[in-house]
């Protein structure tokens, strides 16, 4: 049964009263008003219509769904890390401290020389890089005018190109779903500001080539940025840093677990190399023989942030990085790995390309990839990213991760194959079994009611 | 333990499974050339859970206790139990993006509500899911405005009081826009409104001024600014929060084409800067609109239903020609300021709203009463904060505070800033008893 | 869909080590071993397949479910709350404070003169209660054999007079639903140790000759004994210790809302008059001029607790009494009665005694109680207590409580007479929207499986 | 705030619905005589959220900040964050007893996990779903020999060095039974087995061991006294908890018709002595079991549920002839200890209780190493605690132990006890060094 809306349950009406002018205040305020019993009533519910990875399997790729442990969350919820973002670093030792043990961290583990922590999610984070980028092009006196990005790469990536005054240079993949050399090679150019190239790539796959890559760039005066989306497949197996990377951004919130309800918050911190080092935002912490301190950089670029990013975010990350250790980050990955593998064996679906490492395309063939996953809503299973990325038809992009088990698996592949054995039909009501059954998207935009005032008279 | 405490698998399931793949271990499966194959070696030793929090409790514990009387762009309120109860669910705590909106309506829902709220405080049709915080949504609110401004300029017009961050955010934002911020004079911690009229020209697309204030002063002639804004042809976009919002003058009606600001003051505690992008703006800019927007629609037994909607302004359809890069947002802390809100009532927001006024012109005549300051310094209604005039050094004053417990900023030679809310408002007669001690 | 037991999950069979000699240890241990994001599915799981509070409404009569307000949560998780009851309580002045402080407040709500927070729950509290009667008696040489209590009260009663040696004698109630005073006045006797009363009774009744009552077991020597199950409906309009009675016991669980759950943990705190008080059990806190101290009287009875109760319990009710002060605690009452109230005067159900206060007992006339609550269930609210007390035919004794608001007590009577305007088969077959439909009661008691070893090869 | 902030009602509600019942005002609904109604003056002041926190928190932080090796019944292991997350879900939180189990499967599921689990750390046949703690639970087991044993005797045999507050509880709840309390001699902090068989006679119902006994001594011989008790027809109950289960001697197997203990040292941290009652008998007691019981049976679509059973043995039920008072019992607790288990699970179990042993023979080590101390002073293999002999006066030594930070039990004039577990063993080396410090 739904849910009433707050504001049809109980709003109330009220003016400001006499503590300023009435030439400053507005005229009245309408809101809901429950009372503590039903806000908590009201939430609950709503918290029982929704899927999170406590309630089940949640393999979107490209999302790395991983369980977020509590024990991250009572230690962000130390009163202590509570403090105002203005305060000296003197007065505050414990929050610079940690953040200067989240940057060594951090650089170990991307095999990077310098990181900030400030960008306050993965797009924030691609952002700060390619301003990196562009900062250092600048000192150089250099004005190149394009990034190279493959066009099997995240929408962020574009974006975040275009966001910083770049042309974009799509990158056909090449018919083994990898970068093709002979593309990169005459797409490459005096313009190139850099390429920014996600390893594994989105189907999966490592680039092979990666040091004949990133020769080509830095032979044409390029940059070579990192998108830490696929991370979790690379710990303690390899690292950006040594594969002639220069730029790159952790995607905390995935990488390392943090908690991102509903789309949010994550954390973005960006590693670089030695020589970029100068050109990371203000202001980073350093340690000295006295303790940390905030230092700031002539050579920096301008902020990301107002403050300095999702810091409880990043205790979090912190936190989970030093649960884990080496042996734990490392199994992480092989285990995303291995249930990777062990899934797409286990499912009725033809994968393209490979060998692919902690997620996989499927194709869902004659069937409609977006439909299989609404069938799959049937069956107690949160399904994959769909229809993306385009170089496989009907794709369904799976990372199960490391925290499934077998059993899990082999529930989710009977959910796969579930939903491909329904008819085309069966797929097209679907789901049947949900709160909500399907819900009209395109009534959705071409009408929008954004707002429960937008609703009125309904 | 040796591996992961989070990946559930035996010994005999391992085996098994790569029994199934057909590979003899999982380095097999890894597709890694030598020469950057990595040994695994980080360095980072792994912690029980037990000493994890031992660990960094002690390591938090090394941050002085002191009572903050620091505002300047980040704010505490007290949030109520209920809410971090209720938020830290884990359905909303571990989910993430609505992309399967017949599993999520519960967090879809709570957004519908977010938005609402919004455009209720703020009087405008339109208000987004949430950027980071108020810097980037300004920077995002000039992209806009360069978007949907068909005038040739390139300026960008701010406060010359504007928080460094903000201006700082705002200049990388609009950089590959090839705009540039300049900033207009203030008087008594406020917009000079004849200089401001000046400063606007044909170049100028955008227009910001914020209520209240950095200094805490709230803006007395808010519809000037935006008829000054009008007649550039330029977008008037306000700053502001939700509490202040919920007392003093309607953005929409004093012109405001866009709004933004800091949610996070509803939800958050003080964490270190972390926030919540407050975007709202007409409806007529609503295919430019940033960030994600949830609507309504209904589901195949019509029944009403929610939905990501309009996502063809995003990056993972629209790619380079996204309104926006951004993904991951700050959804989570959205909810909290939901649930803050709710909890709050209209009656509890205007009451929260007042008190910010109240409590700040008390502690500011108090102060004032001490031999050796003045406050508030601006000659306005001050929200939450005020300037404090020093004849000591400043500097020397505030480390005598820190001495006694307090914190406040220093932002002139003469100059402190103080900032007083319902979170730290016991403490503000020990705060003044302390200046007394060390200002005379 | 159900979830299985951990133990249809997996399990793990080990040996002990070699930290012991064998012949000290066991073989082996068979144990469930989900990871921990197993584990968190499983519970989440489960959660998800359980009424709470927040859930709904919950008026189960003589339940007292109110809202558990989780402010009372975070002050009761307080670091400094974890200590050892076998520290000196010199070093532990905050936990003795806060236990001093809430004896005081319970003392002031009861009008009672002393108060032990021993006893761990209601009917630990009535058990104090008749030991400390017995020990006065005792020291005054007398042998009293008898426990009067009405035919209405809670089992609870009964079970404790026996458990403390009492022969129970129990008392019919008159046509109003109250006391008969020409039953009490025959049934009191020389053997009467005491007389265990419900004020408001378990009809929601008040006692008018509470007076008359207290004089004539006072005449006969016997004490007035005061079950606080009750005492939601009197807050700030009466005390037990000004209506005659000498000893009572609290259910903070019920009165100050500290949440139970699935069962339990409560609280019983016991209050006597000031002559009863050498009799409380040791220890107890007492204030003195420098602090607080751990006092033990001579007269002790002995204890009900191995150490001091349920601490975190007390926590909560402290904070909660403390949160509400005297205004909110006079009108929890005063809106539990005008719920009770105006709820009844909305469902089709005869009401036959009255007037009542925080509860009612309905009857369902013709319908079989039982029948009609599994019904309400599916329409998403928890029905009242079925068939007790037995005074009442097909009784559905109701509690609505002070949380809920006038909306959600429409909706609740909506479903009363949804559930009574059903057909008797469709009650019968209630209910048909829940997670499990109508269990077999029989069979579980005829052939127990309590455990999952005893489900083997099912 | 003038009301309670749990009550949800609007004047114009609260008039409505006295409107509604005919009442003027609430008043005139309490039909309660003047001679006894009260004014509601408690003088109890009405706290707000955040001043109730800062007023709690500064109370408690009275308490000093003393690392505890204190144990004798009430014992700390590390409880991982996930118990707390999932414990405190609201729906386990706030809910009651199972009165309607077709919505209350999940907690009921549960408790029937929970009995599961003592039934195989017991090797008996039926746990109930809690009693308030180990002492309770020892006097409903010695009422249970007083109504399955025919023998007519009256003698409830303890260990002399029963803790107090057990002994005490004990004789409480056999008072009105009419059974009385003796004890037998022990050594070496364990049954004296010829005392113990000189001390069982034919009025003996029940005889009682523990292991670990209160001075962390593994009791050697329980078969022993299993057959002592057996031979004369008494009960015998043995006390452990399910930590020392993991690894001890199954009950079962040495003879035990009942077990009892503190289940608490598994879901709950240091709390006051709070605890959670074991209670586990033989199947052929299953009709005079106190306290309620989960079983599984079916729904009318034949899938397998759950449900309390046997409830005709209940005092709601049974009044004066139930098996027990009990009504509110420990169900969250008992949630919290399965949590705790399944999440360490048999091998984490056994280690946890492994370490036990170890950390404690340890520390005596360590601490026998010192001039002036010696331990463990009684000859057995320890679990968690030990008995420290010293030169100087116990309570001397623990004065200043106390004042360096740590805190021990004083036992007798030259007698300390000193505890040890996962949840203070980091700081074990310090107490080390803080008694040669203070013992010399």
């Amino acid at each position: 049964e739904n849910e009433p809306l707050l504001t049809e349950k109980r709003s109330d009406t009220v003016e400001p009263g006499d503590a300023l002018p009435d030439d400053l205040t507005r005229d009245e305020l309408t809101l809901p008003n429950p009372e503590e019993p039903e806000l908590a009533r009201h939430y609950t519910r709503l918290s029982q219509m929704n899927w999170s990875i406590e309630s089940g399997p949640y393999p979107l790729g490209s999302c790395t769904m991983k369980y977020n442990p509590p024990v991250t969350e009572d230690v962000a919820a130390d009163p202590n890390a509570a403090v105002h973002p203005d305060r000296s670093a003197d007065s505050i030792q414990g929050t610079v401290g940690l953040l200067a043990g989240l940057q060594d961290y951090l650089g170990r583990i991307g095999g990077m020389d310098a990181v900030t922590l400030q960008p306050p999610a993965g797009a924030a984070g691609e952002f700060t890089g390619i301003a990196v980028a562009r900062a250092y092009h600048r000192a150089n006196g250099e004005d190149r005018s394009e990034v190279l990005i493959p066009s099997s790469a995240h929408g962020t990536n574009f974006a975040t190109a275009a966001l910083a005054g770049y042309d974009v240079v799509e990158l056909p993949s090449g018919e083994d779903g990898r970068v093709d050399m002979e593309a990169l090679e005459a797409a490459v150019s005096e313009d190139t500001a850099a390429l920014m190239l996600t390893n594994p790539n989105t189907v999966g796959l490592f680039e092979r080539d990666i040091e004949a890559i990133a020769d080509v760039v830095h032979d044409a005066g390029g940059l070579l940025y990192y998108d830490g989306a696929n991370l979790n497949a690379l710990l303690g197996r390899a690292r950006p840093g040594d594969m002639g990377f220069d730029i790159m951004h952790y995607n905390v919130h995935k990488t390392f677990a943090t908690p991102h309800g509903g789309g949010g918050p994550g954390a973005g911190p960006v590693g670089v190399t030695e020589e970029l080092e100068p050109y990371l935002p203000n202001p980073r912490v350093a340690e000295t023989g006295s303790g940390y301190e905030l230092v700031e950089s002539e050579d920096a670029i301008e902020r990301v942030h107002g403050f300095q990013g999702n810091w409880l975010v990043l205790v979090k990350a912190y936190a989970y990085i030093a649960r884990l250790g080496d042996s734990g980050l490392a199994d992480a990955s092989a285990k995303s790995v291995l249930n990777a593998n062990y899934l797409a064996g286990q499912v009725d679906l033809a994968v393209p390309y490979g060998p692919f490492h902690h997620e996989f395309a499927a194709t869902a063939g004659d069937a409609a990839a977006a439909d299989v996953a609404k069938r799959m809503l049937d069956f107690g299973v949160h399904p994959p990213t769909t229809n993306w990325p385009e170089m496989v038809p009907e794709a369904m992009l799976t990372e199960p991760t490391e925290i499934e088990s077998k059993q899990s698996l082999d529930d989710l592949a009977a959910a796969f194959d579930a939903a491909l054995g329904s008819t085309a039909e069966e797929r097209h009501d679907a789901p049947s079994r949900t709160t909500a059954r399907r819900i009209d998207q395109t009534n959705a935009a071409r009408d929008p009611r954004l707002s429960w005032q937008a609703l009125d008279g309904e | 333990m040796s591996g992961s405490p989070y990946a559930p698998h035996t010994d005999a399931e391992t085996a098994a499974m790569l029994d199934a793949v057909g590979a003899a271990d999982e380095a097999e499966l890894f597709d890694i050339p030598d020469p950057v194959a990595f040994d695994g070696e980080f360095g980072i030793e792994s912690r029980s859970e037990q000493a994890l929090r031992r660990e960094l409790s002690g390591l938090l514990a090394e941050n002085d206790d002191l009572t903050e009387f620091l505002g300047r762009g980040h704010y505490e309120h007290y949030v109520p139990s209920v809410v971090d109860s209720l938020s830290k669910r884990s359905e909303f705590l571990t989910s993430y993006t609505q992309y399967q909106p017949e599993i999520t309506q519960g967090f879809l829902q709570a957004l519908f509500e977010y938005q609402s709220m919004l455009v209720e405080l703020t009087g405008l049709e339109i208000a987004n899911c949430s950027m980071y915080d108020a810097a980037t949504a300004l920077g995002e609110a000039a992209l806009l405005a360069d978007r949907v401004r068909s005038a040739d300029g390139e300026v960008v017009l701010v406060p010359e009081t504007l928080r460094e961050g903000k201006r700082s955010v705002l200049a990388n934002y609009v950089d590959g826009a090839a705009l540039r911020v300049e900033e207009y004079p203030t008087e008594e911690g406020t917009a000079d409104i004849d200089a401001l009229d000046d400063a606007v020209g044909e170049e100028t697309v955008f227009v910001y001024a914020e209520t209240p204030t950095v200094r805490g002063c709230i803006e007395p002639n808010l519809a000037g600014i935006g008829e000054i804004a009008d007649a550039a042809g330029a977008l008037f976009c306000l700053g502001s929060d939700p509490v202040a919002l919920s007392i003093l003058e309607e953005p929409a009606s004093v012109g405001a084409d866009v709004v933004v600001g800091e949610a996070g003051v509803l939800g958050l505690p003080a964490s270190y800067g972390m926030g919540l992008g407050l975007f709202a703006c007409k409806e007529e800019f609503l295919r430019q609109v940033p960030g994600r927007l949830v609507g309504a629609s209904e589901d195949t037994e019509g029944t009403r239903a929610y939905t990501l909607t309009l996502q063809t302004r995003e990056q993972h359809i629209r790619k380079q020609r996204a309104t926006s890069n951004i993904c991951t947002n700050q959804a989570w802390v959205a909810l909290r300021a939901a649930m803050h809100a709710a909890y709050l009532g209209a009656d509890g927001l205007v009451d929260l709203a007042e008190d910010c006024v109240t409590l700040a012109q008390d502690l500011a005549q108090d102060i004032d009463d001490i031999v050796g300051l003045r406050a508030p310094v601006d000659d306005r209604h001050q929200f939450r904060e005020f300037v404090v005039g020093t004849d000591q050094p400043a500097q020397a004053v505030a480390d005598d505070l820190e001495a006694e417990g307090f914190a406040v900023h220093v932002i002139g030679q003469h100059r402190l800033q103080v900032c007083v809310t319902d979170a730290n408002a016991h403490a503000a007669d020990d705060l003044v008893a302390a200046f007394e001690e060390v200002a005379a």
